[in-house]
């Protein structure tokens, strides 16, 4: 279990160093080669949690309405690519640099150590160089990738409630403003080293600091936007069926992809055998999760509803895979069958009851990421190795901070330059209304070829 | 009989066969189709080159109905789908010589 | 050549420590060095092979009709989380502990190794916790986690033949049982080190194992389920053109991307130079074999029919991936071309050849894993190391017990609670009639705009 | 920076061994771990590359009209399978085997080496053997397995551009040249040592050497294939909208996903803490520079069209992505924004010049991988550590023979067997007159459900 | 001549075609419509909420003939395509005044 | 008034709407329909089964004219539709009783 997903690596790095005197230097892992590959272990997990960007955008363009599909599209290219560069600018040194028990520094830009740019420009890379280098434990640059990628995963969801209504500029103005200061302040309290890492609160991979922040987020935004035109009108949910199920599947699938460097990743070192079997564990942990989130929404709706949902089934993985992010490094595998399962379960109920308040959350992220997430922070409470009230005083403490701030930006958009379309552009689509072509041509009622 | 043609918008289907249904109006059948007329298309930018979409979404429903319901279904189909903004539709009366259930073998009125 | 799957790294380590001691310590990879390799090894292409179940999910969704759609990423979504679940429950026992000849350990359940979970635990690692741990080579759970996804692979083969007229829910059962049962069981007499593995069979990545035994398995359920309405009716062969081929061609180069891990995690260590070496030349193998396909598939099909065939193109890839599979060690890369080239001229004349026996397979399964399947286990006698007859035997045994033992499955679940929907489901499409929901819900025919 | 792609592994090994004696050996990497190291990053990143030909081939897909989407997918997977097999059989010699000045070797296929074979097939592998293949620095068919894939995205530029109306053959026989002479000639210049290398130009993943050279045999090709029928006829520009944009955004996610591998692959070692930390500021400034390009855009098409264009901002993701190609070792992120940002600003206002120009660029793979390739190939002279002057010399020298040598390949190849299908089956659309069949076959106008 | 508008069940559509063929009607337009009578739509759950579809999908065959064959072919639309259980269809028959055979100019029976 | 339904190849519809436009037709109503006819559908090979594609893709063309234009309408759709080639298409002409635009409830010659 890491506390801090920094320091923790120093400790790594000393038990690499430990091993070392204790064992014949043969046997154990170098500190230079441990470094590589605790650096490429960022590297190759931070490119699968990239991915999950297109795994989103996969998921919502098969959940929103054709004449909507383009829209989404752009905002998550955009909220990836925003979420990258104000992480870049600011949100990063805010997160990890000097935090003290709430904020970290509000210093600008964060690049290569001075160190490593040493050694890299060395005519003859001395001994010294390289030892310095090494003695960070990983490339400050492989962290900051990999670190970076949570921060597009929290937009992400964002994007997913509020789709079908939302203007594109404020949308990507919250964005901005989720990435380089609501998600980094909360996160230096957990993975900084502030308040909460003390308090013993401990999310591995980020349950509550990635997952339930963008929930929190999205239903500010959601309760402030309003549902979509009909959606509640009269008696009863209007559905609004999503337009392509295959590419909600193979989002899905891709989420699921990305997850193993999302939760493996999140062991945040490869340098020993310690943590090369941890990190297995952790990979055989979120699978198991993920696939009792299916079957669990597989038999829940086959029995509420007399049919599988293709949608609710979709949801239980990831519900699944949010659920066990908290936690994966549980050490028996069954547990994360009963974590994830549960999950699932909680995000298949969550679905009617959030239409019963009339909060219109088009992909479902509120049930998935948002409960399935509050559980999985707990449950670490429960089945694992942290503290129930540390873990719901974590949970608490971060809804209540991203929900307030996050009302705040949004009700100051609506104010200002308004976060929704008119119903006319509604009614037409987002795709025609604000990007002014359409995500399929050709099919359909718009279609170009007459 | 007649054979009722409206073109109307997409977004008053529904409120069109429900007033339809209230009169006594037991089927219908419905196309997508695409129109041109007053309402002019949309001028559209697709990397960088600005074009015409010259048709317009629209919904063309055909209803057969008897004689007498004639004029009342077109004055409700009328009044149901009009917005008052330009491309609102039209309504064509044709004269159905017959009309067949094709599961009875009903003919005439019954048919409809 | 890996005899068996799991024995060999014990094999590989001592390689390392034979080195060790030969060498100068300095030169040689230390063997935690090796222990984190061979776990990442697992773990990377694990991760690529799971991919594989987006890719199958793809490839099906584009080969069905529009109306199918639905169901089958349903399918695959819940095959691959059933697959994994039955082998964490008792598959991985049956196929790799205390296995003798035949079958392995009836024990349930299988969770991380005492050691590992000691040195996890420990306030201070010891060095003989260490070495204990590292003397296995691998971390125990990276090893199950490689294995699971090729379960996963098994059932996905046979979903696609059975497609636009199964249920849902016996398909599943059948998964089931093929994960739990079917698949560990054979799999055990090689890569667990029993009969097949004495005699001298070999199979390096699983073109018999894992692609013939999915083959065998659809077609003992599609010569009982019978073909899809209309489809053999009167003179000919009625076809239902897939509905998306974009989704299917994305399958197959997902497919393909996957297999890297297939084959090349399969060389199951990476703690040597000698492994390193020989991964590499595994890659390249693969990656011609499958060209070879793709190529022969277009000028064969260029050749029949007087036009390229994309379906048949995609298959041929697939074809020379499955062929390739048994034995991607080749030393010469030319003989990969043959191997992939062959392998897919026998796919494409085995699709005809099926509707003469109207044995109707949707996505070509059959023609692909098990035909190509065969094939490239024998290859693997003529080419490679194997013996000819010893492949012939495990061609045989593993077809032999796979298909009576499925026949019996489905013929059970047939009289029973039934396999095949009602004709005016099947006319309907099991999306409506098993999910309630359509794939597609605002393009053609079932258009829910109006 | 690397001038040679092969040579500088050599250095990463001295380096290794330099690093080695001086430091206490059990501190350092060991020579055996850089080379399973260097081997490993060759194939990870090389899949990583690989996946891009489905980006390409998902770009395309969704950017073509329906009745083009099959034989856009045919071409891409082909031109795949064919630069692979073309570049076993002679252009991996002709780039890097014994290469003067100009070109390399015309000997034929490329295997393993005897040092590695003796090494894998001895009874007892001696220290000597493992010192041998050691030596290398990385096993030799790793590194033959990422330079492959980069040949294959050279050829995936060319049938972006030529869509909707070229015949599948002559482009198949287009990029047999392309792959076996064009690429592997130009890129023997510089990686392969040859002049370009010795006057100092530099090009890291090849913005010039991949990019710019697809572009530039797309640009002949476009010349002599001329313009879609009815695209210029009359007064401005006809557009055909993209049928499937959803497609396309996943196309560019995918590509973005690949370009980690790269770029990050190229720096070509990761056998030491220096290249580990190289690796990372490379993967760093590959996602900073997408960003810029996707926000340059994004706000670009507001302002100049009072919409955002969708299309053009995935362009931008991939005018950033190839601008920074060639020199993303930027020891300064904030630059790599300002090269991306470029880059994608050059490529949307190459749109529309193209289209005055009447060359019909079906998807802007001119404006994004030829105009933002050179543009990143001269920002290493201004930013970076290379001259100027060199760098225009490349841009020139590769320009000047790629299109030459281009041209009159099309040219030949229009005056035998033609290289445009006729008025009416491009009016029919490639996939029924080349295919015989339909990508979409159940929706819109070409139903088959009729 | 008269304008015959049918519209069936979509499985019914080649049986219909062929047994139109056989008494040598030459030619027909087809199109994918959604109906609306009797036959009431179907109700589906999605992500828990129920709903109702209103509009089933048919086949609307528009065939013009000859006066003489017209009430044959009505005949056999009819018989062909009943499948006797609720949404079978309808058939209507208007009047057609003129047709015309763009390629040939030929106008009357012979455009047909 | 005429209710003209013209079925053409979908190549032909930009320079019909043109052409109507020019004489002062103002609107039409256009679908996509599939065509059976003289012009047999194309056989084709999936998956080395060959078969046959009995349907071809057409466009129809629904405008309603004044009596006085009708005739001029006919044979304009006719000269710009053609291509001498099988497939061309056919104008059917009905009779229509009334018309009514929605927007204003102007009925008649106005209504077009
Ligand atoms: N003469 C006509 N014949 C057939 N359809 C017509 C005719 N005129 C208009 N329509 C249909 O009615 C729709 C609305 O007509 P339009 O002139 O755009 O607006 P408005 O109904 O307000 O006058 C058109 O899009 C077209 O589908
Ligand atoms: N009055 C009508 N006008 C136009 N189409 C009709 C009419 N009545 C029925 N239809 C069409 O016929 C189809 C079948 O009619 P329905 O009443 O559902 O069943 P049945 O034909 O068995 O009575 C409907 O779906 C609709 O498309
Ligand atoms: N009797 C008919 N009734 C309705 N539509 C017809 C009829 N005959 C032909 N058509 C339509 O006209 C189209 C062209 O007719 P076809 O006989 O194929 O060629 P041509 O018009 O050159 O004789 C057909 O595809 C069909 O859509």
């Amino acid at each position: 279990m890491k506390l801090l997903k920094k320091v923790s690596l120093a400790a790594a790095a000393v038990l690499g160093v430990t091993a070392l005197l204790a064992a014949p230097a043969s046997a154990a892992v170098t500190d230079e080669t441990a470094f590589v590959l605790n650096t490429f272990s960022f590297l190759v997990h931070g490119f699968l949690v990239m991915l999950m960007a297109a795994g989103f955008a996969m998921l919502e363009s098969g959940l929103v309405r054709t004449k909507n599909t383009a829209a989404i599209c752009l905002k998550n290219i955009a909220l990836y690519s925003v979420a990258g560069i104000m992480f870049y600018v600011i949100g990063y040194n805010l997160m990890y640099v000097d935090v003290g028990s709430y904020i970290g520094s509000f210093s600008l830009l964060y690049n290569p150590s001075d160190a490593e740019l040493a050694l890299i420009n060395a005519e003859e890379a001395t001994d010294e160089m390289v030892a310095e280098v090494v003695g960070n434990g990983y490339s400050v640059m492989s962290d900051w990738f990999f670190q970076m990628v949570f921060v597009a995963t929290t937009a992400s969801i964002v994007s997913g409630t509020l789709a079908e209504r939302i203007k594109v500029w404020p949308f990507i103005i919250f964005v901005v403003i989720l990435s380089a200061f609501i998600y980094p302040i909360q996160a230096s309290w957990t993975w900084g080293g502030g308040f909460l890492a003390e308090l013993g609160f401990t999310d591995f991979a980020g349950s509550t600091l990635v997952h339930s922040t963008g929930g929190w987020a999205a239903l500010a935004g959601a309760f402030l936007l309003g549902a979509r035109t009909g959606r509640y009108s009269g008696a009863g949910v209007r559905p609004m069926p999503g337009a392509n199920l295959p590419l909600a599947t193979l989002g899905t699938f891709v989420l699921w992809f990305g997850w193993f460097g999302f939760n493996g990743g999140s062991q945040l070192a490869l340098g020993s055998a310690m943590d090369a079997a941890a990190m297995a564990i952790v990979y055989v942990n979120t699978n198991l999760a993920a696939a009792a989130g299916v079957v669990t929404a597989m038999i829940l709706t086959q029995v509420l509803y007399g049919k599988m949902d293709l949608t609710m089934c979709l949801n239980g993985a990831l519900a699944g895979l949010v659920a066990i992010t908290a936690g994966p490094d549980l050490q028996n595998h069954f547990l994360a069958l009963v974590v994830g399962g549960i999950g699932a379960a909680l995000a298949v109920f969550a679905v009617p009851v959030l239409d019963k308040l009339k909060i219109d959350d088009v992909v479902g992220a509120i049930p998935v990421h948002l409960v399935a997430g509050i559980w999985g922070t707990l449950a670490v409470g429960i089945f694992g190795s942290g503290s129930f009230v540390a873990q719901l005083t974590g949970v608490v403490a971060v809804g209540v901070f991203v929900t307030a701030v996050s009302f705040v930006v949004w009700y100051v958009l609506k104010a200002t330059i308004g976060i929704r379309v008119s119903a006319e552009e509604e009614e037409m689509g987002l795709d025609r209304a604000e990007l002014g072509l359409e995500a399929y041509p050709e099919f359909g009622r718009g279609s170009q070829k007459l | 009989m007649k054979y009722i043609v409206a073109i109307i918008k997409p977004a008053k289907l529904d409120a069109v066969r429900e007033a339809l249904v209230d009169i006594g109006v037991q089927g219908m059948t419905v196309s997508e189709v695409k129109g041109f007329g007053r309402q002019m298309g949309h001028k559209e930018i697709y990397r960088g080159a600005e074009y015409e979409v010259a048709f317009v979404p629209k919904i063309k429903i055909e209803t057969v109905v008897d004689e007498a319901v004639a004029g009342q279904a077109v004055d409700l189909i009328a009044s149901t789908a009009k917005s008052e903004s330009i491309g609102d539709g039209k309504i064509f009366v044709l004269d159905a010589e017959s009309a067949l259930r094709i599961r009875t073998g009903e003919t005439g009125a019954e048919a409809l």
